[in-house]
């Protein structure tokens, strides 16, 4: 346990020196939901309408912007072998460098998403379960995520690679997030979607730091 | 008395035989120097010792115990060094061996990283983020990074790569110091390098085409689809 | 004739669904054999280049552990 | 199946298979476009436009056939380290994503009579895409490497990977659906079978099966070539 938090802890240190990864992910957030009303005009019915599904839509993309960099850095420099060689099992290290990206690009799209809903004049109702659906699905991306960073980890234009091979497994996470948010508008109950999206929390994070360990275990042979 | 020994090793990268039929043996307070051509196969052997690649054929062992049974006890015990020195530019040169030294287990690594940077001779380098490093100091920081956290097997992929004689030297005595600990060493180079009493191993002698290696095609020799030639 | 070929008014549909998948069976089929008939004279090629004694030792010892794959 | 892990001794089998495979796809290909084109009678509501569904329906089982032989044979490549295996997957996907292209746009021509629209959102459109894109990212990710063993054993995760997402894509889509579609607007009205449907649909099927395999074996026997070709090329690199 204090082999992973050491872990954790090095890989916020690097984000947080090498700065623009977590405000770059929320910038790019902030613009790609700023762009939809120049896109489909000012109409407010409309916007509130469309609310949910483009600020999940810009979430999963935002997400996906700072992936590719997810193992990169660490293979290029060696690093990555040596995480491989620790005592500490290598689904840990995946788990643990998952983690202190969420923490990174994930909690300031959760902090930001309130923010946007009001531009788009989305109704109050739905504030709270933005949050919570934002809370538990964008956990499930960065799992899912490090999945297609491990296996594209030396792969000629990963990064392009990378979100061909994720944004299709994305879109349970897209399905129940959205759905959760327009039936607490609609005055349904969201729990159902809620839950389904825990059950896919739960289903991620025993699958990705297998799959990602499995691929990165290959990356470094 | 710890022993690493492998037996009957064969490495296969791709199709292409690399080695085969390699056996090596390291007691402690040993050491086993590695040599042969580019291509040879030495990498890839102290990647097997390590663990990070798999051998096609062959038993690696521990005092006799298998160590494809228990690989993250092996991991805890082995040293790898490899062609890259995996140093953060953004992170000091204490920040960088810490994090390695508490990885390994060492009780308090900020204390471990400065004395193992003071032993290879570059004190003055602690607080100094990577970026600024010089080459042959990150290869004094890689090296450090053995002396940080303990372990009794140490592999060393070409370790005096862009290493002055002085810090050769060095890192000669801090091997030795080692094996008098009892511990055991591994070591490919091209240069030369002082291991009193090493082992060994021309890794030419085991790649497939070699000049000692005319076995006999084998018994399946029959299915090559290829009809041998005149 | 003039009757089937028309498929009940609904030709512009039916027979652009049997071309395009005997479009999508052939294709792959010729990118195939295409391929195959590239690398099989690739082969040949690197094959002829080399001398065949050293050849055929070196083959050998790739097949004698390529059949161990198979039965280990 | 150990027993044909050796190249030669699987392209000598592979040798004896082709032919047959090859021949039985000609017979049945033959039989079941007669059969499917002039053999069988127009449906009473969708009248002569349901011949479409003698190929599309052929090449939807296909598409997921071929994915889970896929699967399958990753699972194996994984765990067994079996070097056929591992090529099976890498030869199989194109004629996979084939298939699935086949489904999607047959579909579409047969939806825009029947239901007046290329395409709609339904479960399972949405969910053959969804498979189409899979294809295409295995397939990317497979030929994205250098090293191109590399790429197929990170082929090989992504498909188990996805094996255990496409329940869960199908799943959220088909709940999806019901909340979003009013399920009045589009029913895939499919006729009840009768027998003189099915003969065609099931003779087409395993025509499609034939020339899977003929394909494959074709496709597999190439990507073994691709591996001697690259050894000898190594060793020429290493000059032995």
């Amino acid at each position: 346990m204090n082999r992973f938090l050491t872990l954790v802890g090095r890989d916020l240190r690097l984000a947080l020196r090498q700065g623009s990864d977590a405000t770059i992910a929320v910038m790019f957030f902030v613009l790609c939901v700023v762009l939809f009303p120049f896109g489909v005009g000012p109409e407010p019915n409309i916007l509130a309408r469309i609310a949910a599904g483009v600020i999940w839509v810009a979430a999963l993309l935002a997400s996906l912007l700072s992936l590719e960099r997810l193992f990169q850095n660490d293979y290029e420099d060696g690093s990555l072998e040596l995480l491989v060689l620790t005592p500490l099992p290598l689904e840990a290290v995946v788990l643990a460098k998952t983690l202190a990206h969420w923490l990174v690009t994930g909690v300031p799209l959760i902090v930001a998403a309130p923010l946007l809903a009001v531009l788009l004049n989305m109704e109050a109702d739905g504030f709270g379960v933005l949050v919570l659906t934002l809370a538990v699905g964008t956990p499930v991306l960065s799992l899912i995520g490090a999945i297609g960073a491990a296996l594209t980890l030396g792969a000629r234009r990963g990064g392009v690679l990378l979100s061909l091979l994720i944004l299709p497994l994305y879109i349970p996470v897209l399905i129940f997030g959205a759905g959760a948010i327009d039936a607490a508008i609609l005055g349904l109950s969201p729990r159902p979607h809620i839950l389904l999206l825990s059950g896919l929390l739960a289903g991620a994070l025993p699958l990705a730091p297998w799959a990602g360990a499995a691929a990165l275990r290959q990356a470094v042979e | 008395m710890p022993v690493f020994a492998g037996t009957d090793l064969t490495c296969l990268r791709g199709d292409r035989l690399v080695f085969t039929g390699l056996d090596f043996r390291v007691g402690s307070g040993e050491a086993l120097l590695l040599l042969g051509p580019n291509g040879s196969g030495k990498s890839s052997l102290l990647r097997i010792m390590a663990g990070l690649l798999r051998p096609f054929r062959g038993r690696l062992a521990w005092d006799d115990a298998a160590v494809a049974d228990d690989p993250d006890r092996h991991r805890g015990r082995a040293h790898y060094v490899g062609h890259l020195d995996a140093v953060k530019p953004v992170l000091t040169a204490t920040e960088n061996l810490a994090f390695w030294a508490a990885l390994g287990g060492a009780p308090v690594p900020e204390e471990r990283a400065r004395a193992a940077l003071a032993r290879l001779g570059v004190p003055h380098i602690a607080g100094v983020p990577g970026r600024y490093l010089s080459a042959g100091q990150k290869r004094r920081l890689n090296l450090a990074r053995i002396l940080a956290a303990p372990a009794p097997l140490w592999l060393l992929d070409e370790p005096t790569v862009a290493l002055d004689r002085a810090a050769i030297g060095l890192l000669e005595a801090i091997i030795a110091e080692h094996r008098a600990g009892g511990g055991m060493v591994v070591v490919s180079t091209h240069t030369d390098i002082a291991l009193p009493g090493a082992a060994t191993l021309h890794l030419d002698d085991f790649t497939p085409a070699g000049p000692d290696d005319g076995d006999d095609p084998g018994d399946d020799a029959g299915d090559d689809d290829e009809d041998t030639r005149p | 004739m003039a009757e089937f070929f028309a498929m009940g008014g609904y030709a512009a549909y039916i027979w652009p669904s049997y071309a395009l998948t005997a479009l999508v069976m052939v294709g792959l089929l010729v990118a195939t054999l295409k391929g195959l008939r590239s690398r099989e004279a690739t082969l040949k090629a690197l094959e002829g280049s080399r001398p065949p004694r050293r050849r055929a030792r070196r083959e050998a010892a790739v097949h004698e552990t390529a059949a161990e794959m198979g039965e280990g | 199946m150990h027993r044909f892990a050796n190249p030669a001794r699987f392209l000598r089998l592979s040798a004896v298979i082709q032919p047959w495979a090859a021949g039985a796809t000609v017979v049945l290909l033959v039989v079941g476009l007669y059969l499917s084109l002039f053999g069988s009678p127009p449906d009473y509501q969708q009248g002569d436009t349901v011949r479409i569904m003698y190929v599309h329906v052929p090449a939807a089982w296909m598409a997921l056939f071929v994915y889970v032989n896929m699967a399958i044979a990753a699972a194996v490549g994984l765990v067994w380290k079996h070097p056929l295996a591992d090529l099976f997957s890498k030869a199989a996907a194109p004629v996979g994503a084939g298939f699935t292209a086949v489904c999607l746009v047959t579909g579409s021509l047969w939806g825009a009579p029947m239901w007046g629209t290329w395409w709609v959102w339904d479960a399972r459109l949405t969910s053959m895409l969804i498979l189409f894109f899979l294809y295409l990212g295995y397939m990317a990710l497979v030929n994205a490497f250098d090293d191109p063993e590399r790429g197929v054993k990170a082929g090989n995760v992504l498909l188990l990977v996805g094996v255990v997402n496409i329940p869960i894509i199908k799943f959220s889509v088909d709940w999806w659906n019901t909340l979003h579609q009013p399920a009045s607007v589009i029913r895939m009205g499919g006729p009840t079978i009768a027998g003189e449907m099915l003969v065609p649909l099931l003779v087409m099927a395993f025509a499609f099966t034939a020339y899977f395999v003929s394909v494959v074996l074709l496709r597999l026997k190439s990507e073994i070539l691709a591996r001697k070709i690259q050894t000898l090329r190594l060793n020429d690199a290493q000059g032995r």
